[in-house]
């Protein structure tokens, strides 16, 4: 992890309030692990409002390890600050942070489960494990977003040969309601049965994904979304329940575990839902 | 020419003595800004400060308020972490090997329950190697009294620090809350109650309510605010306690930039401790320094203490010349 | 549909009765943040606001202060105006005719260095036609005390309001001073003694100091801190004062937006004055006005008063619920 | 006075840290006086670190009152905001406010005498005497400035007929000193005797050609310049010291005076000049 000064290449809209940002920071792009994130200033140092840097994770890593991508949505000040940047400008990284995806055999068939905004880290994950593996292990991609513009780089994951199962709460793409209701059908029917699950998205679906997942004892990771004060391990403000790791603890006790540390992605096994 | 810049470069004195810690430079940490220093140190050499000074520690672990913990507020941050911390065993076990042979002094933050809890504390870590003074967080809820700050009232803090400093060797520098009617009065109690310097300001109590939710956005309603949204305050206070007591002075509070140290110096601080800033830009501390020592060269100060609190003078000739 | 939005829209309810004030909406201008009025009229309609609270008047006009009078901070501004005005007669006789019929009830907010020029002025404003009501500011230095405050201490206030109150006819308004140990005490103690409602929060005491110069930013030395950077520290204060009393609360600091407005009015505020804001937006009470309708109406809120304070049984709950 | 958003035309860097902008605004175009100002925001309403707006003159109006031109330097955060802006980007404008330079017959001369970026009035106003008049009258500038890079839109001037007389303090460029220097040494030749004296600039520098006015007894003018926190005559922060206007206490008494409303252009005679 490192201190850098990125320079935008582009900030484009794909989708209604859905970004795509190309950032040359040639520092730190080639040791990026999927899952990982930055924090990032889209604005002076010497400007304190907004304060704090945002995380973000990496869509891929561009231009022969010259720089990254970063898919994003405006949601607050700072990603429309983010937004309104042009080609030449400049971010402040400090990065990559946390812990990323586990470095596995993930075993006959992966299930990636998003909602929103939280495709943005599989896409990384699935040119990693494509160029890691030699026979061609089945993804399947279970997206949901509340309508058609939530449905973003789609085609990204089918050139990677990922199998897609949209789902948008209008109903105007793929199957009508909550993408986890898409996967539950498909896992009650037992016609999938992943051997790996990973999800990112809000904290509700994330919970859902992990009972399902802890009910059919699929190995499961989740990438958790968190308010970042510092990203780098010192506020403490970031903070999810996890079980005591000393075992005879585990099902009683917790205590708070960062998420910029120890996280952002978590064995659902590791999380306390109902506490969540 | 070349030359006696050259000179003026290696007379610039910037050490100090805050009640028995010598440091050699105004910069430190502010507690739980830098974790133990470990998190820290892939971003910045722990040499680099004139005193470290640790997220505060309690006799037991604690595990900390539920999420949310923090909130963004313009130009500040509130905080309600609920002091989360290893404990002074795990502390001393696992945190201090690292920090004690780091190259800065380490400080100690430490704070209790009640006062008996901040006196253990104290006594146990005076046995403790490689420590070099304890500060006093004394904005902590005393049980005893219903929960109410120990350092509220004039009385109370001096209660807890007359008490302490009989139990520490160490020397003891306490953290003044902001939350009080007039910190003056605060200062010169717990300087008449031994206390070796004070640090001044923790933050200041507040509250942000998400109307969506309608429902407060701290898990524990109300947090503590920091960042440079305060340091107008911060300054103020760091202005008027300087007046009040002849123990050394430590400015906190929303410092960002070398300029904002430079402030609380003039206004009266030996010393300063940054805070949110480390959240924002890990090297923080290091640009601080080096600011500092610009700033002097280029203005000239052979000595930082040839600008502490050199404005209190000053103000009243102004006065005297004005009429308004 | 469109049909019930409408009636909907009719049906929003935004009077309050701030102790005997009846006012149409929550959004009221803060004292020496809107003129006279007059300065403002060119960009907006005086008859926007539930009060338009003037400039604070003393007996007799007031130079005020040298300048250097203001300086920007983050996300802040500390002011030290010392109070110039144009005196009770001017402010009766140039000001008030504009006033009192620009559709907006007229409050006056008033200072003294002593109970007996406050009270001489309430007593006057009392005789005079067009105006609502009274806010007192007792964040003054109380010349008989030493230049204390009257505002620092619940005795000397609750002092200055019994008198006040004694001497007007008008509902009194007493707007509380941040720099307190605990707003609650001081809150209480000014309805003990009669007074009608409370406004919060006044500034708070700030400084800051050019490091070029090295000289104090402000010819005053110390200012009132106000703008965004303090309004978590005021949504806190509020949260507190109405936790305190059972007079109308009056939130103020930092309102920079409607969201921020509602905010207070959540924490326990039945109305809000924009203070700093009309310095960067002239016309910001109008849309503080619109986005208070339009979120009480997407919310299906149908009286202002349902959600005041709405946040303080749930707390209890939310904590029960949870084991920390 | 109106408050309106303005979009940037153009935004370029014409000396050393001296930029002119120029910002569309049909709707106040056209109504303003040479020596009013206006209210910029230069960022977005919505983030408050800077959080005042900043006060800037016009340098001229641009395509058929289509827009304005500002003339600034760059001195703190606000003005490197601004700086940074681009064409499309938008300002928040208030504005036209204050008082301009006087209406008047201007006699037989006028010297108009700027210090750095106080020469940003003065090209708007030569425009409007230029306009107004339909002799000649011969018109001075003497403007300094530290260095080459101070001196700036000397071309425009001269365009308008108006006589330059440089000085700059490291010699560089004209007269070496101060402006109120190479004015002083004029004034006191006789050679040059001014009808009027317009100035702008540093305060140090309006209290000379103040007190030199004041004694030769030339009627002049000056563009004072305030730390503003509104703008608009309602914060009372931007304050100069004047003369009591009841003639009997004018000698012994002042008061404090608005820049914003009264101002910022002031008769020499209303100044409390020993006290500023
Ligand atoms: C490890 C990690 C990786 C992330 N990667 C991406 C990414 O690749 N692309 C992307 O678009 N976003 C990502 N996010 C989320 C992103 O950080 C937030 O959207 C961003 O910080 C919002 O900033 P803002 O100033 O626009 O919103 P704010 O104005 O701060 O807040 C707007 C709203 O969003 C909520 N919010 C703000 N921050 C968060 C947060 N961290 N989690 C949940 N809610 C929040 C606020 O409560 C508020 O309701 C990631 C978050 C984490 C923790
Ligand atoms: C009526 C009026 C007209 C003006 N017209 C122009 C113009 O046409 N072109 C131009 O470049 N500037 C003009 N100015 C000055 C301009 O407003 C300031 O340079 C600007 O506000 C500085 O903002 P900043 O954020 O960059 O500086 P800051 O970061 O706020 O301050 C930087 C430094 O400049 C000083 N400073 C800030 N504002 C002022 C001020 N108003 N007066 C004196 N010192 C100040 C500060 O004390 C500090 O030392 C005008 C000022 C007034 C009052
Ligand atoms: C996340 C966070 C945690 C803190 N924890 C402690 C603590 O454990 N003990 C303490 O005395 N102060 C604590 N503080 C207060 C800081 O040390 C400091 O006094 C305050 O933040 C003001 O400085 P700043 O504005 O530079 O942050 C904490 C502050 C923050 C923001
Ligand atoms: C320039 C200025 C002048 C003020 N003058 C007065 C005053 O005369 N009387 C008073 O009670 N409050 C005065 N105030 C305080 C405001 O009314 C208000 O309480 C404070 O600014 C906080 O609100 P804000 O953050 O919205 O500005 C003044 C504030 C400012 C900024
Ligand atoms: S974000 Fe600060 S500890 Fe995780
Ligand atoms: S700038 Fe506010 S009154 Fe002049």
């Amino acid at each position: 992890m490192k201190q850098v000064i990125g320079k935008v290449l582009y900030n484009s809209e794909i989708s209604q309030s859905y970004f795509k940002m190309g950032i040359a920071c040639s520092d730190v792009a080639s040791s990026i692990l999927p899952g990982q994130f930055f924090m990032l200033r889209a604005w002076s140092d010497t400007e304190y409002d907004p304060l704090l840097n945002r995380p973000f994770g990496v869509y891929r890593v561009i231009g022969e390890e010259e720089g990254v991508e970063i898919l994003y949505r405006v949601v607050g000040r700072g990603t429309r600050i983010m937004s309104q940047l042009r080609h030449r400008d400049f971010v402040g990284l400090i990065g990559p942070l946390g812990k990323g995806f586990p470095i596995y055999e993930y075993g006959d068939s992966v299930a990636m489960i998003s909602g929103g905004v939280g495709i943005a880290p599989f896409y990384f994950f699935t040119q990693w494990i494509r160029n890691k593996k030699s026979y061609n292990l089945p993804i399947t991609l279970y997206h949901g977003g509340s309508g058609m513009d939530d449905m973003v780089c789609i085609e990204d994951f089918e050139a990677l040969g990922v199998e897609i199962k949209s789902s948008t709460e209008d109903g105007s793409v793929g199957f009508k309601g909550y993408v986890t209701d898409n996967l539950r059908k498909d896992l009650e029917k037992k016609n999938i049965m992943p051997s790996f699950m990973l999800a990112c998205g809000p904290k509700a679906m994330l919970k859902e994904v992990a009972l399902m997942a802890l009910k059919d004892d699929i190995p499961c990771f989740v990438s958790i979304d968190s308010v970042m004060g510092c990203g780098i391990g010192t506020c403490l403000g970031c903070v999810v329940k996890t079980r005591k790791k000393d075992k005879s603890k585990a099902d009683t006790e917790f205590e708070y575990t960062r998420v910029c540390m120890e996280g952002p992605v978590f064995d659902v096994k590791d999380i306390l839902w109902e506490k969540l | 020419m070349g030359k006696t810049i050259e000179t003026d470069v290696k007379m610039v004195d910037l050490s100090t003595n805050i009640g028995g810690v010598v440091i050699k430079n105004p910069v430190m940490t502010a507690s739980g800004t830098f974790g133990y220093g470990e998190e820290m140190s892939p971003y910045i050499d722990l040499s680099t400060f004139g005193a470290i000074i640790v997220k505060g520690i309690s006799l037991k672990p604690r595990k900390g308020n539920p999420a949310p913990r923090i909130v963004e507020t313009p130009s500040g941050l509130i905080n309600a972490i609920g002091l989360q911390n290893v404990g002074l065993d795990a502390f001393v076990d696992e945190k201090l090997p690292l920090l004690k042979d780091c190259g800065s002094p380490v400080i100690v933050n430490i704070f209790g329950e009640t006062i008996d809890e901040y006196c253990l504390l104290a006594e146990k870590l005076g046995h403790v190697d490689g420590i070099a003074g304890i500060e006093l967080n004394i904005s902590c809820p005393n049980v005893k009294k219903g929960g109410m700050e120990f350092g509220r009232q004039p009385e109370d803090a001096y209660r807890l620090v007359r008490a302490v400093k009989h139990s520490a060797k160490l020397p003891i520098i306490t953290k003044l809350s902001p939350n009080v009617g007039d910190i003056r009065e605060m200062a010169s109690s717990v300087e008449e109650a031994g206390s070796d310097a004070v640090s001044l300001i923790n933050t200041i109590t507040a509250m942000s309510i998400d109307i969506e939710k309608r429902r407060p956005r701290l898990f524990n309603v109300i947090g503590g605010l920091s960042g440079p949204a305060i340091r107008p305050i911060a300054v103020r206070m760091v202005w008027e306690a300087a007046g009040a007591v002849d123990i050394p002075v430590i400015g906190i509070g929303g410092i960002m930039t070398y300029e904002d140290a430079i402030e609380f110096i003039i206004a009266g601080a030996c010393a300063v401790q940054i805070g949110t800033a480390n959240f924002i830009d890990p090297t923080i501390g290091l640009k601080v320094l080096k600011g500092i020592k610009t700033y002097l060269k280029s203005h000239s100060i052979q000595r930082l203490s040839d600008i502490i609190g050199c404005i209190r003078g000053q103000i009243y000739t102004l006065h005297k010349n004005s009429n308004l």
